[in-house]
């Protein structure tokens, strides 16, 4: 156990710092063309991706021909700590760069690589993920979108929903059934999907809070045809694929949870001064207590990711990343309720974009989509008594 | 004690159900929250039926119905998420009116002819302490000049009964001012068929209700504000609960309806066990205050508190358990979880009152009231 | 909804409290031989019965014959609520009293009632129930002992465990397996078991507090030999008749925990001024809320209760109880801990006697048998989910 | 920042269980609570193999190992409900003695010839302030009169570091005192393994190991104290978790174990990520204290308010998921419940330190320390 890494590690953290310096976009430049979902990549957004390609602080810990400069797993941590810190986006378009490239790098026919990574990685496409259906949210082996082999092409029929970004993305990393006469998770394929192939449809939903902006959408297939060479790995093979393209996912995004419940508790604590002030002292002595629990479980939260971060570079099992995911969603929603209560009417106040204030109760409901989506929290404690504690399915 | 509905009060409970059934449906609360209605029809309507009259004594031409049925309106309102000033008038305005025996004023209510709030706090806090708002007692009434803030219905009512304190005297006292004689300031847009607003007097031409001793008749207000609230949040809850149980019924995952799942089953269970002991605790308060029992004043803080635990429980888990569904726009239920997560920052948050009750109890020193 | 009771109801209390200050057993009386085990019936506690049941204020609501005054459901309840209050135990045999006899009243022969009902309503003997076995704790239909009819006997051979007052008690309400052919709860049958018949071995089971006073037992039988006469009610009919008798024991027991609660509450009030007053002054405004807390609980149950009881009265349905007894036991406990944590390294403090002092990890601890026995929460759960909810069987 | 064990640290770690489940079985504790045996073997035993010596100064003829070192030894002793002197000498005794220098002193501990405690809470509450305990200076070194509460291990250890006013300056200081010159009574009943006394001084001869400027390093050696307990008490929830599962996994009802009910495997979830965070938390303020970084203190409280709920938890549902078995005395459950709510009430309860850091936060004011 100790409390700082090895002098390496910070001296890459000083490298990345000084460059990201020098080379961030500015916050008027941001501003004044903000990403309004998960897969829209404004104009300065694919600069920036390419500046980040360009000198290997994209994904450090890839080979420079893929953007990065072979960083080992601590260097990529202060990495993302200080990316996220810094208030730029690293992406604006996160499963493509985070889910899709990683999983076209490992499955991917050179072809697929050239014409879908690789533009990806250098900010001029994005993409969107289309796993969730109506009948099958937390259950992906329930999938019923078909792709029928006709030809050379595949004919899709079917309907995802939860599509994050399929409003903005330029492709779909599509998982659909391709055999439906095996068991369930036997007969999932993953094939690409440009999504301006006639008969696809996108309906955005909008949400809760800021309508205005939808980022999830349903997604319509018929008789869609793509090529059969957008077939990603083998026929079939989509479930262990699956479970790797999660992976890819799950390794890092611990760490985003962690950044985001110290900023999150950081407004609350620039937040409450004022408002502890208002009220009579014997209520500020409670409402400083919740304050406390809140700062508390970011501090928990943080603990408990670098304690399953040095094991899992210990080689450590992935499940442990379900008590993070979890964790982490659960504390900052309550951290977003215990804010948004304490200020008072004021919390009902809205603002017409995506972004998140603490102290509102648009903050607050917009934080359900962490112990929703991705796994709910209900998933998540599945897998951890499953998983990790070995108790027999029921 | 016996807190479970009379058939008279059953009775009543189920025709308003029923009218606002037919009255307010969800796509009335959505019309409103999407800017293209101002729920004025239902206000129309409700007047129709003489529901802002329920509790107002014969004499000026009410019902004369007792607050536990008032509450149940209240509850009723919350279960219907219905827009317009019909709950400010009812808990908060006529007790206003009734207290200091504006019979001209209740008869203008119960004729549907004038709606009103309450214009009490002043920042986030609840109660009547640290009111600086003022009245200038004039020739032909009084002149108000101050802020009050959050107002139930601010926007939507046509008169709001202020609490100020008289320049001279330094006493509290209440003066009823025309909304069109203040600046409205809508807030709240989270839930904007709440139509809460901050109002702003600036020398407001005022008709003096009571000018001095009002803070007993003013606790006894508060108090049936609080209580309206706390059963309207809960009506509200009890809506998420059903709503929720409903689509676990149905919801499929797993090859099984979720609701079959043993985890979830644990926490209907709780959910209901939540809903229903803030129920009874609200039914409890109502009646406490319909019988002016001396805990009135404990038995309104114990629900108000209890019912911000309750909207605590059912907008997470009933948000939670809808999944992706309750997380869009189309689907009703944030009409609901708003309505319901509202009510706890209104009227006294759950601390508040249990802050109160602390004191009562001799727990903590008096808090400065 | 109302506040009050009707007048007449009212005078029935004042009745009772007028009598039960002429009648009722001294603290000293008590104090001198308290009762030991829930079937332990001491010199005065017998003596108590027999005055209670010669008076008609032993079950109010039964006929003068059987130790009532044909009392109605309101007149009961504030029989009970003065009871309670008074600091003198009823009974010291609570399932006998309540449980055995009513059941042996509706479906036992007269000698039965003769032999059994009357003595105990006298005071004369006193029952345990024999339910719980150690495959079959909450689950009756799981039961294992046998009874195998042999001429005018029958023969049982088995294990009950968690027996209050086996140790203590005369005879034993046993459930027991009369038939092994067929579906589970269909075989079940209950059988009057004398204490002292050869072939019954008690072994009590100490507790993890006061373990000096054990109530809980194991009770082995091999080869216990009893009249076939000792049958109660119809042959292989138990499972009926247990869920008659449960509803008996649910009837009221609601109350007891209301007025439990309440005395827990009292006894909490009385401690904590001089707790409080000795924490600093921002920790005193977060423990006072606690206490809060737990004071709105003490109403809670009981606005609960008098509204499933108005239910109840009405012709409402039983599974409600299960509410009760879920939130009852889990404020108690939440009390009992809220209690003891506030007061310190005093809460230690371990006294050799069976009673509970709010305050105390021992009145924690001790509270538990609550939130486990007679139904666990867990069992009320999914009675609630099931029964009052609508919600299908996983 | 690492919070995983080093290799080295895992070694120890389980050398020390390794040792601990031969020399400490639960048949050692239950003889203990039924008062069979005083579990001085078990002191003779951890003597020969070291352990007091372990957090020692080389210098003094210790094994020299940091902080983090002893957090882990404080846990295992929690893991095996372990009785006697270990912990206090270890967690308090030893941090004083290394605070204030005291060569010899150390070196009689590390020989295994003196076990100690820290003497200085006074009534409830945890840390230095309204200390009454007087020293009065004496040509030999001080006599000591006051009372102090619930000493870990008063009724085991050999000697007390003493906190208490000098008479004369009204300074702080810290006293030696024998054992044999102060009035121990047991209390703790119900946890009789821990040894908990109030120790009555009425002139008690002392060694005055610091009389003055004490307050920072006495800080230092709350959080140790803090820490350690701690991590103590996280070591009894840990092994109240692997009992509980374990039990889940063998007990049938219903024609299922009871771990495969959904709703108890939700709980078990919820029991693992609480021991877990409790646990990484508590790392993190070991680790703090170890490299005496700025945010030890911040840490430690942080920690033990942690290991607060997580006992709570714990405890609970252990408790409640053994179902009757875990109620009885026969079983060896118990144990580690009443250790792990012990752990709760010494050392500051969980509210204190959630006080504590609420003033460091500025969010309420400064609590009279």
């Amino acid at each position: 156990m100790k409390l700082r890494f090895e002098s390496s590690v910070e001296e890459f953290r000083q490298e990345f710092l000084a460059w990201l310096a020098d080379n961030r976009p500015t916050a008027e430049e941001m501003a004044a063309d903000p990403a309004v979902s998960s897969a829209h990549c404004p104009e300065w957004a694919k600069r920036w991706t390419k500046r980040l390609f360009d000198a290997g602080w994209l994904v450090p810990g890839w080979p420079p021909e893929r953007g990065g400069r072979n960083a080992g797993a601590h260097e990529t941590l202060v990495y993302l700590e200080e990316m996220s810190r810094s208030g730029v986006p690293r992406t604006t378009n996160p499963q493509g760069l985070g889910i899709v490239v990683p999983s076209l790098l490992d499955y991917g026919t050179p072809d697929q690589i050239e014409r879908y990574a690789m533009p990806l990685l250098h900010g001029e496409i994005t993409a969107c993920l289309g796993m969730s259906e109506p009948d099958a949210g937390s259950d992906l082996a329930n999938l019923k979108t078909r792709a029928v082999r006709d030809g050379d092409t595949f004919v899709l029929n079917g309907q995802k929903v939860w599509t994050s970004g399929a409003n903005y993305a330029d492709f779909c990393f599509l998982f659909c059934r391709t055999d439906p006469d095996v068991p369930k998770h036997k007969g999932i394929s993953i094939i690409l999907l440009p999504m301006d192939t006639p008969g696809v449809t996108v309906r955005p939903l909008n949400e809760i809070v800021h309508p205005q902006h939808p980022d999830l959408n349903e997604v319509f297939l018929t008789d869609v045809v793509v090529p059969a060479a957008n077939l990603v790995g083998k026929l079939n093979d989509g479930w262990a694929m699956a479970n790797g393209s999660l992976a890819h996912e799950r390794g890092m995004v611990w760490l985003m949870s962690v950044i985001d419940m110290e900023m999150g508790m950081q407004q609350m604590l620039e937040l409450a001064p004022s408002i502890l002030e208002a009220l009579p002292e014997q209520e500020r002595a409670v409402a400083a207590d919740d304050v406390v629990r809140c700062y508390i479980e970011s501090h928990a939260v943080r603990c408990l990711g670098y304690r399953g971060f040095a094991r899992l570079v210990k080689g450590g099992s992935a499940p442990e990343q379900a008590l993070m995911k979890l964790f982490a969603s659960a504390s900052r929603q309550r951290l977003a309720r215990v804010a948004a209560e304490m200020r008072g009417p004021d919390a009902l106040e809205s603002k017409p974009q995506r972004s998140r204030r603490v102290g509102t109760l648009e903050d607050y409901f917009g934080i359900f989509g962490s112990t929703i989506s991705a796994g709910s929290s209900e998933i998540q404690r599945n897998i951890i008594a499953e998983k990790v504690l070995g108790l027999p399915r029921g | 004690m016996d807190l479970e509905l009379s058939d008279d009060q059953q009775m009543l409970r189920d025709n308003i159900r029923t009218v606002l059934t037919g009255a307010c449906p969800p796509s009335l609360v959505r019309a409103v929250h999407e800017g293209t209605s101002d729920g004025a029809e239902l206000w129309h309507q409700v007047v129709d039926l003489g529901w802002p009259a329920l509790g107002i004594r014969e004499e000026a031409g009410g019902v004369g119905l007792g607050f536990v049925e008032v509450a149940l309106l209240a509850e009723e309102l919350g279960r219907a998420a219905a827009p317009g000033p019909l709950l400010a008038t009812i808990s908060q305005f006529v007790p206003v009116l009734e207290e200091f025996d504006c019979i001209d004023l209740l008869a203008e209510v119960a004729e549907g002819r004038r709606s009103g709030s309450l214009a009490v706090a002043e920042g986030s806090s609840w109660g009547l302490h640290s009111i600086s708002t003022v009245a200038e007692v004039t020739a032909d009434g009084a002149r108000i000049t101050g802020r009050k803030d959050a107002v139930l219905a601010g926007s939507q009512v046509d008169s709001f009964a202020v609490v100020a304190r008289d320049r001279t005297s330094g006493q509290l006292g209440v003066y009823l001012v025309e909304r069109s004689a203040a600046t409205v300031i809508p807030t709240g847009a989270l839930e904007p068929t709440l139509g809460l607003a901050d109002v702003v007097f600036d020398g407001a031409p005022a008709v003096v209700l009571a000018a001095a001793g009002v803070e007993a008749a003013l606790e006894r207000v508060l108090q049936q504000a609080t209580t309206a609230m706390t059963l309207h949040i809960i009506g509200a809850c009890r809506r998420v609960f059903e709503l929720t149980l409903d689509y676990a019924k149905i919801r499929v995952q797993y090859d099984r309806v979720i609701g079959s799942f043993q985890a979830l089953k644990h926490r209907f269970a709780d959910m209901y066990l939540m809903v229903e002991k803030a129920n009874a605790l609200g039914y409890f308060a109502a009646v406490a205050i319909a019988e002016n029992d001396p805990r009135r004043a404990e038995a309104s803080h114990m629900a108000k508190a209890t019912a911000g635990e309750c909207q605590r429980l059912l907008v997470e888990d009933g948000l939670q358990l809808h999944g992706g569904i309750g997380y869009t726009w189309e689907n009703d239920l944030h009409f609901w979880l708003k309505r319901a997560k509202a009510g706890e920052l209104l009227c006294g948050s759950s601390l508040h009152h249990r802050s109160q009750l602390a004191a009562a109890l001799g727990l903590i020193s008096e808090v400065n009231v």
